[in-house]
């Protein structure tokens, strides 16, 4: 009952058409941009404008882990720390980080434990940093699909690539990608990450309310939409190393750029593998 | 500090989960035994001391009055802690709360918030100017594995008792207004086993959790991925199941 | 001359009969229950309800104190953690330690530390929790007493028991075990935490006002109350032992609940020595 | 960190307490000289420079305006704090209060609020929405021993200076409405030898310790024990009389 | 943790320096490239990406209605935070801003407020009770060298772009009302030689630091000397002369 | 534009004589006098009061320096702790350390970091703690005159004294040593801190709005100034040690004041060397 009310009173979200606010048909996601190598300082890093968001990813690591009494002698640390900055929101947001940002740091944090090859470097840190510069809505997945591809710039060994997409539910429709205004007047949101290649899903976030059929439906959209993003992954971390080599061919008499070597690193895997072969 | 543990004791408790039976004799469908005892604290407007297996839990709720938030100014508000207290296991610690103690009491936070399980408009006072807030304060006492669903058991049986202090402005008490039951199920992935409601042993050998709240008409109402591992479609399809089979029982004790 | 005032305004506590708000004649204490081995966890823990008191103790130890650059080379350290649940009273408490818990932890540390035997176990601390879940006034006294059992539960070498009580005065009269409204309204209060067998105080407190003559009669008062309280404590030690010999033989099969060994401990002196001889 | 005593000096300053001659030549019942200078800062409503021995204290008190507290609405409000800055020991370190500054500004609270040492109902303005707020803070300069003793000296001496600032709301500054004067003394036990007013060294090898604050009348206004060793009643009822007995001159100093 | 540099490094960079030629190509006296993007954020009132080289900082102003400070009754409010976040450097850490962004903050703070930059009596809305606060949030995402310079040339430029949001009182939004445009010019001694704008290695291996904030006028409007070394009188008049020929520049793409 | 209205409504400042609101003459200094050697425990103290600023100055070292992980194995830490008492000013400041003290506390600490011989201790740290007990404007100018003095009594090497004035406008005309009101309600205020012999600037920092001309005025009248504030300095140095010298002849038999010995510490300067002759 008191759900009736509710959508009575609040804001209408899809048309006599089935358009959403922003004209986009239920499966429609927003407008993704990538780049991967947008900072000087980081040992990795990538930028993503996802609808209304932008959001920056970097990676340092793997580095000496400190505190030294947080270092574990049989795996790299993996961790994250999600932060928006205080103008991203429309009411500006203290500095530091809330109970939010606590929890998605370490929901993003689980999720690329497993990706990377953590037990080639004991007693290291590999470090995430995503800095939500301007924020509309599924700011955790733009910014775990830009760690994933910082990771990869900075040379991280990974079994592959991660990616994500949230999927909801506004009017009663099952739709992709929820904007803002769809997430705060929505029945449902659920934000997804997988190993796109696998469907391991990797990072798994539900609240509001969807029946057993609406969940599959959901499950099967975002599932569609990550293999997309996975692509679109691709081509940021071919345009990046394509320009590198362009950059380097241009300028034969200046030094790479320097970056450290982390201790007895892999080669790093430019490209995630295109098989299912996972090394170890 | 975390819990370490031997790779003879991870081997064996794998080995018991993959049988069939596992450590405490139950089978991976098997919730612990569940007590949950309502009203145990008088100075609170709602209590229950919940003990599911060997994990003890008692929540609090306050319900005082105060000031709506702007963007929702005729409906109350809803603040959700959890402190892990080192009294309750030796490898938690005093201070403020830590991602672990914060994500249980988020993911408690959403299951009530999201889920419309209180009718927030009926704690409005004046609108813009009053309303009733309820603290609902997750206290663990004793760890022995899965806080996400004793948690959430503790704060749904604890508001389901409570009752809005009214007299205070010269009304009537009543009691909180509840409109679903969503109820959570844990489920702990062990290599290629899944079991729910994971004790403390298996809590600390599984690759991957997973959450899920469901509610009286069998919808999904919240879901939470933990840990580093993951699942397949398939595999959370059958957690969902499983949550849905094990929540009714639960859900009766609970609104007792 | 404000004092008069002050008792006109106030709050009636005694009746006509010399009776307080509950009925108890000055000299009389609330109820009070006591349990121990109440968890499952911690290495030694007991339960208390003493009027509307509800409070747990925890004590896990002896083990490595840490962080490390605290311990001390030639003893454990024996430090208590005080602490309200938010729900505990009649207006909520915000969670962690207030500038009273922090005081209230120090007096118990302190109060502990000479009845421990410390020295057999250097660099180790002996960590002591006390929650009040439900507060009722002398919520110290009820935290000590049972932090007290639950030290002898976890078989942490003592001296002896240490029992606690404390005595007040109200609308004039020296009156025991201030519940409360006594409390808030009453003239004095003084919590007291003695070893029994010896008559050694190791926690004074007051506040209020008491002549030479009534803090004379209000520490006899107290001395008395806490020599029932250790009977009490005795027979709770009694009672988890006897129950938990029925146990062994009821299963003969199963192992003994796991505890951790503390390093190099002497065997745990299951009842507090009747005698007065105290080793070293 | 904590000041280290060899077992050498521990033993010397024992024999020499034990003796009846302290390390600083005093008898164990004798204070040390005690030089109080009010009205030391110009921009506080009240204050004190209180030098006790070697250890110096300033205690600075300022009325401002602010709301009662909901269970007091016609008292103004006592807020009390104790600052051990790192200048006046290696051992004391910057940050948030310790434990020890806590229990000191506690006590010197309890003794001021619980005594009724002054008439916070002449501090109300207007019940329930405007009252005086006193900020009696203690600033510990040097130290050299006993501070319950010299803080204490320090907020009654600045407390007797203080004038409320009433200029400020259109009326007449008064002072401060000061009904009792309770006089804190404080005892160390060492071994089986009791001083009062110890100092440093004294207070390093002490077993127990023992505040009494009495009042002008002889009644007892505050106690509180600290430290790891015990006191028996007899000891307890010894220093009672030791600090009554001292009291009276350090009474007419903080009153002068 | 601070970063550490070889004797080699050291001694190279003072070389470079020393003979007229930067390790990036510079003279002495030049700024590196510098673009400022306006309005980058569109959820702040005012915003702009100034990259200083490879320095790279994100500056957003939000303004928000509050309460005027008791003794500016009749003026908004300014609040200026500096966060060096750990994406920008492998040596700055998360958590409550260190000493050197509190310093970055308030020099910046001084630079806007002292200077009469903002004319804060055009944010007043009524006097005691509602006014405009600006919060000037400094971001630093990229850390190459002489954040005071990039961090203040963001907060110029993102405050010259501000529209104050007075529609949501029911007037018409409105440009912040700035007054002046103040430039900072950061100089760096290494050893003899000045520099200016330094970079990264240079500051690692500067001894000494002079910020100087000049406006349109040529006046000052700011200084504020770091670092262990020192300036002569001689020294100081070379830096503030470098200032004033290096701003004029910069303040036309701040104004741009 | 604005400056002349903001002129027009605020206080007068100078008056028709050119005399200023306590009948100084802009370059006239507020009463300044210095006490050294003032705190027991200390290494090293002084005192001063300058106007109606009363401030404390105490140093501690060289010690070791911890937490253990910020030492340089180079030299000794020179780390000042500027503190504002809760009462010393009118409206109370809340305990603790705020922006502007940490700020203040950073540009003190670099102006004493290479006057001080600091190369002799490495691992050490020099510790130097100012309390303001009473303020009224220059507050850090106060504090760190007294700090050097206070770092002569603990004996540390130094290069030589450092002493601190500031300068303001007010009205439109360069002052000297601004009090509350005149910072207040002033044009500029420009506190210095120097090495008096050679001229070296340790501290500056400059706020309001000076000329060209006027910035040129104002380090004159301040480097004089300080001239004059570096002769009090080793006025007060030498106070102290006759004092103390008396002392020692009039108490002959006790032992000089117990000192901890700084780890193969020079020779203390009693007084800075009245040359120019730098060592080291």
């Amino acid at each position: 009952m008191e759900d009736v009310e509710h959508i009575e009173k609040k804001m209408k979200l899809i048309d006599e058409n089935g358009l959403r606010l922003d004209g986009r048909k239920p499966e429609d996601m927003r407008p993704i941009r990538m780049e991967v190598g947008v900072l000087k300082r980081a040992d990795g890093s990538a930028y993503i404008e996802w609808g209304g968001n932008k959001v920056l990813a970097a990676v340092y690591g793997p580095r000496e882990a400190h505190p030294r009494h947080l270092q574990d002698p049989t795996k790299a640390l993996v961790q994250c720390r999600y932060n928006m900055a205080p103008f991203s929101v429309t009411e500006r947001k203290r500095p530091g980080p809330d109970r939010r940002s606590v929890e998605i740091s370490k929901v993003i944090s689980e999720a690329f434990d497993s990706v990377v090859f953590s037990e080639q470097f004991p007693r290291a840190s590999v470090d995430i940093f995503i800095e939500i510069l301007q924020a509309d809505a599924g700011t955790r997945c733009a910014g775990l699909t830009a760690a994933s591809i910082a990771l990869a710039d900075a040379g991280i060994p990974m079994r592959d690539l991660v990616a994500s997409c949230a999927v909801g539910k506004i009017d009663g429709v099952v739709c992709l990608d929820l904007r803002k205004e769809e997430d705060n007047y929505g029945d449902a949101d659920m934000p997804v990450a997988m190993i796109p290649r696998t469907g391991e899903v990797l990072l798994l976030q539900m609240d509001g309310h969807l029946t057993l059929d609406e969940f599959d439906k959901a499950f099967g959209m975002v599932k569609d939409a990550i293999g997309g993003i996975y692509e679109m992954q691709k081509d940021a971390l071919r345009k990046r190393y394509a320009v590198t080599a362009e950059e380097f061919s241009d300028l034969p008499e200046q030094a790479p750029p320097e970056r450290r070597a982390p201790p007895e690193r892999e080669a790093p895997p430019e490209m995630p593998p295109e098989d299912g072969e996972v090394p170890q | 500090m975390t819990e370490l543990i031997s790779e003879l004791q991870r081997e064996r408790v794998y080995r018991l989960a993959a049988s069939g039976t596992r450590s405490d004799g139950r089978t991976p469908e098997e919730v612990r035994p569940l007590t949950i005892e309502k009203n145990y604290i008088k100075n609170a407007e709602g209590s229950a001391r919940v003990k599911l297996g060997n994990t003890d839990v008692l929540v609090g709720v306050k319900v005082e009055l105060g000031v709506p938030y702007p963007d929702t100014p005729d409906s109350g508000v809803l603040s959700t802690g959890a402190e892990l207290i080192p009294m309750a296991s030796p490898y938690f610690e005093s201070g403020p709360p830590r991602p672990d103690a914060i994500e249980i009491a988020r993911v408690v936070d959403r299951g009530i918030r999201e889920a419309h399980t209180i009718d927030f408009k009926k704690l409005c006072i004046t609108p813009k100017e009053k309303v009733w807030i309820c603290f609902v304060d997750m206290h663990v006492l004793d760890y022995d594995g899965n806080l996400f669903d004793a948690a959430s058991y503790g704060a749904m049986s604890a508001l389901t008792c409570t009752k809005v202090p009214a007299s205070k402005i010269g009304k009537e008490d009543y009691p909180l207004p509840i409109q679903h039951y969503p109820v959570s199920v844990t489920a702990a992935k062990i290599r290629d086993v899944i079991v729910i409601d994971p004790n403390r042993q298996e809590e600390q050998i599984a690759d991957a959790r997973l959450t899920i709240a469901t509610d009286e008409n069998g919808d999904i109402r919240a879901m939470q991925k933990g840990l580093r591992g993951s699942f397949s479609y398939e595999e959370i399809s059958r957690v969902i199941g499983l949550a849905l089979k094990a929540s009714e029982v639960i859900r009766t004790k609970i609104k007792a």
